[in-house]
């Protein structure tokens, strides 16, 4: 199975529907150590993704992603709009015509890039990046091992649930959650929340 | 929760219908949520500003002559996304560039980045910048660095009065730059704000709490400390702010509510700076009393203070004629 | 209870050190509770006002230039005593005698007669307006009669305009009276206030109910009603004041928060007075969105309406300078 | 035994007393209907009331009951202060030189008109009169049957605690309890109250 112009639809479409479920989740890990409107800024802004794709009717797995991508930078605001709407732009130019699990790979890797670029954080600075970074890695490794393109998403999936647990002790160093300084350790961080949920989709959607 | 709304999803619309019908010289536009002055002077340069509502009257409120060209609100305590900040950009745009000045926080600095690039590819010419001013938040690589608070207010309108006068965008910008490297801000809150589409307040504090060090967003503070007479609740305020940037001679002050408290105890804490102030050999040669940068109905108080020099003291009392700033005209 | 404040017995002369410390131009007697302007025009009528505080920024916030010449504010929700007014009105005689703008409570109306007769001993002419907008309550032989709201300020800033312009004692108060008898107020609550001394809310709401009819000292109201979007609560009120005087052609509309509402919420109920205004054929010409009159942390609305002439556009549009409102200086 | 100076001194500083410790149940009435500041403001004015005696050293009981009225007058404000103040001033006038029980009778007299004709009210308006007449009534009955001054207070007191009672289901005409229209019904009048207590400070400090 290669991720073509239906299966980024579908994942984007996946994406919107299990952000928009968990909502009220994400906006209460928000609320903790944030300012409590990841879940409706995601929700909103994937929407969008949705809107912008059924108007746009891109032709090739890389322009439906660059279209999300627009979606969410056009109607999510705040930290994560930006972010994510870099990430799906950046995976959609790497993406191109659609490919098979190692250049889906090469996707998420220039998605990883394009929000450590603007955002500056690193691993370990409890943001999106602790969970996309091994769900990339993971990604990678198992379609470096002949997984096909399930196979290593549900990889990338279990990678950044790992990845998210993983926050939680963690002090934040980006984004909202570092002005509580160390009263931001011991909760989850709503973008690492929502990356696998993100992840969990592109896994469901390339379900044989 | 109770609030004087239809739903909150119509929260701001219907805050931005109401600031159109309530002033008829602002050209409000309440689908793409933007607040533009009806009228550009050609060859001024552009102020523009913007972030998530909930900070009422930050920023529609400064929009007028002295002060802001086009102000961007985005979802409440969400900064706006950057085809609203373009589109505020080409309102302010006279043509000799506009100004952005942005708070330091990862969304509002991200999308108006964005913006700023969208409007070069047009041709507008656009300086940023960022104001930190929150003492509260250490400035280290630790973290996103410093919260932008009350020293918005003195850069836009210290900025604006110099706009106002032909000043170019370079000057403009950097004398927005030097209000906020004179300018310190803290906060401390007695009940958190409720963002109607939570429904619920962003923090609890139980009777004998306060939160210290807390944004504009209803995020907790750095710490939870006790409940104590406002001498001492405005004494750690100032302590903060004095450890970081001692003050002394002219200074402006900003005694600010969060939205929830009233004016009598406002007064009641800018007595207790006013005193602080002067026995550290401060003179409090300007100030503001009132609900200037609020977080919903937060009940508390938030303290900016910018270390004044004579131009600054000029362009602060230069004419202005906004909704929530008026004087001279 | 969670206050900025020192102790429940300093609220009033810590807020009354925070204004004279905010405004330089005023005199402040911290001990006296009288506020007045720092110069006198000889021949000019003076203005007197005052009331229980908790209302800031009434009166002291009033105190100016084209408005008050003297305020005395009394303890929390209580009205000041004849020594005190007497003082005020000493200090506000120019020699062309002196208006008092007393909102109608029996213990205001009290207190200003008794110090009108002391004055009067002492050769100063008092004349009295008694304000008495609220249509929330019956003005009949079975009540102390309508109360004195929102319509105190539009009073207090005309016949203060007409003032400054060297008008005499009877046309001023004469204004006053005029501004009274077109002017109709209605405010509805979401929490009751908390006094200081008392340290717990004035009434006790569910989360379902509004209290409608309220008036300025966490009294309750007149009935308790069902929470409702703003446009129906906003209807409401807009249908009490349209009944008691139908509105038409110009109107001024203070959208009026009690002290705990945010901006936000203001400005939305202020969007829709103006579309029930506009529906019913009038006009709002002038308006005033913030907190102008209020009860401590009060949440809830307060909307005035009065029924504009050109002569009182004009005299509205006249130059103030107070700490509460400023144009055209 | 006549009311003489002493006594007129001890009753404002004995109703000083009791109102101050029931401050806060007057307090308690006033917020059901009103304001909830009676039970301050007379706290206040009667400390007034007391500091005025000891400064003036009144020398005759009218004496002492004007200055009372002077000094409730310069610092209860609200409706309460310019009524009862009034009221002491009108009572000291007609009081002169100190009486016995029917000149006492005349005295509270004068403090009743004093009280009805600046603020208008009636019996039934659900105000202080609604404990005053009855008090008096009773007062000027008892003096006129021979009692003596204590006497003719203590049934003075147990009349105006009955009328205080009686004002119970009535509606308010007057005073900030009026605007709550039929919402008045059901709660004592704060002023009543206050009344009832003046008035048990008059029998206290008569008694033999
Ligand atoms: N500099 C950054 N780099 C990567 N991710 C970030 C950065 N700053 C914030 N984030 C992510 O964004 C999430 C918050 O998003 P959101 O609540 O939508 O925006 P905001 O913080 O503006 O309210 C955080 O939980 C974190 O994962
Ligand atoms: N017109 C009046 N005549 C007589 N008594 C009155 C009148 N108005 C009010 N009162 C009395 O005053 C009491 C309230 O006093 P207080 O609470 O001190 O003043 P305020 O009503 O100004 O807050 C009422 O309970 C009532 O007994
Ligand atoms: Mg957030
Ligand atoms: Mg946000
Ligand atoms: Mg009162
Ligand atoms: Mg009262």
């Amino acid at each position: 199975m290669t991720l073509d112009t239906a299966t980024a639809v579908a994942w984007i479409t996946r994406a919107a529907e299990i952000i928009r479920a968990d909502e009220s989740r994400l906006t209460g890990l928000d609320a903790a150590i944030g300012d409590g409107d990841h879940g409706a800024n995601l929700a909103r802004g994937l929407a969008a993704a949705v809107t912008s794709l059924e108007e746009t009717q891109p032709e090739s797995p890389g322009k439906a992603l660059m279209a999300a991508g627009r979606g969410l930078v056009a109607k999510t605001g705040g930290a994560s709009g930006p972010l994510y709407g870099t990430g799906f732009r950046r995976a959609g130019k790497e993406l191109g015509d659609g490919t098979d699990a190692t250049g889906v790979g090469d996707a998420l890797e220039a998605m990883l890039r394009g929000i450590e670029e603007i955002g500056g954080a690193v691993q370990g600075d409890k943001t999106m990046i602790d969970a996309l970074a091994p769900a990339v890695a993971a990604f990678q490794e198992a379609a470096g091992n002949g997984a096909d393109l399930h196979a290593a998403a549900v990889a990338a999936a279990d990678a950044a649930e790992a990845g998210l647990a993983a926050t939680v002790p963690l002090q934040a160093r980006k984004g909202r959650a570092s002005y509580l300084g160390p009263r931001s350790v011991g909760h989850e961080d709503p973008g690492a929340a929502s990356t696998a949920l993100i992840m969990r989709a592109l896994a469901e959607v390339t379900a044989p | 929760m109770k609030k004087l709304i239809n739903s909150p999803d119509a929260v701001i619309p219907d805050a931005l219908r109401g600031l159109a019908a309530a002033h008829p010289g602002l050209n409000v536009d309440v689908e793409n949520r933007i607040i533009s002055r009806a009228e550009r002077t050609p060859g001024k340069v552009g102020l523009v500003s913007g972030g998530g509502s909930g900070h009422e009257p930050l920023h529609g409120g400064y929009v007028g002559r002295g002060m802001l060209d086009a102000a961007a609100p985005g979802e409440v305590y969400t900064s706006p996304v950057p085809d609203q900040i373009l589109a505020a950009t080409e309102a302010a745009d006279a043509g000799a560039g506009v100004l952005h000045i942005v708070k330091n926080y990862t969304g509002d600095v991200l999308n108006f980045r964005m913006a700023a690039e969208l409007a070069e590819d047009d041709d507008v010419r656009v300086v940023s910048v960022v104001i930190n001013d929150d003492v509260a938040v250490e400035d280290s690589t630790f973290t996103a660095g410093r919260r932008g608070v009350g020293g918005t207010i003195v850069a836009e309108k210290v900025a604006g009065a110099a706009a106002e006068e032909g000043a170019d965008l370079d000057t403009v910008a950097q004398l927005a730059r030097e209000v906020n490297e004179r300018s310190r801000s803290f906060a401390i809150a007695l009940h958190a704000g409720t963002v109607p589409a939570a429904g619920k307040p962003g923090f609890e504090l139980a009777g004998n709490e306060v939160e210290i060090g807390v944004g504009i967003h209803g995020e907790p503070g750095r710490q939870r400390g006790e409940f104590a007479p406002v001498k001492d609740l405005v004494g750690y305020a100032l302590d903060a702010i004095h450890a970081d940037l001692p003050v002394s001679g002219d200074v402006l002050v900003i005694m600010n509510g969060q939205g929830g408290t009233p004016l009598i105890e406002l007064y009641g804490a800018f007595a207790e700076a006013a005193d602080w102030l002067q026995g550290h050999g401060a003179t409090v040669a300007r100030n503001l009393v009132g609900n200037y940068i609020t977080s919903l109905d937060q009940a508390g108080f938030s303290i900016t203070v910018t270390s004044l020099t004579d131009e600054l003291v000029r362009l602060w009392d230069a004419p202005v004629s906004t909704p929530a700033l008026r004087w001279g005209v």
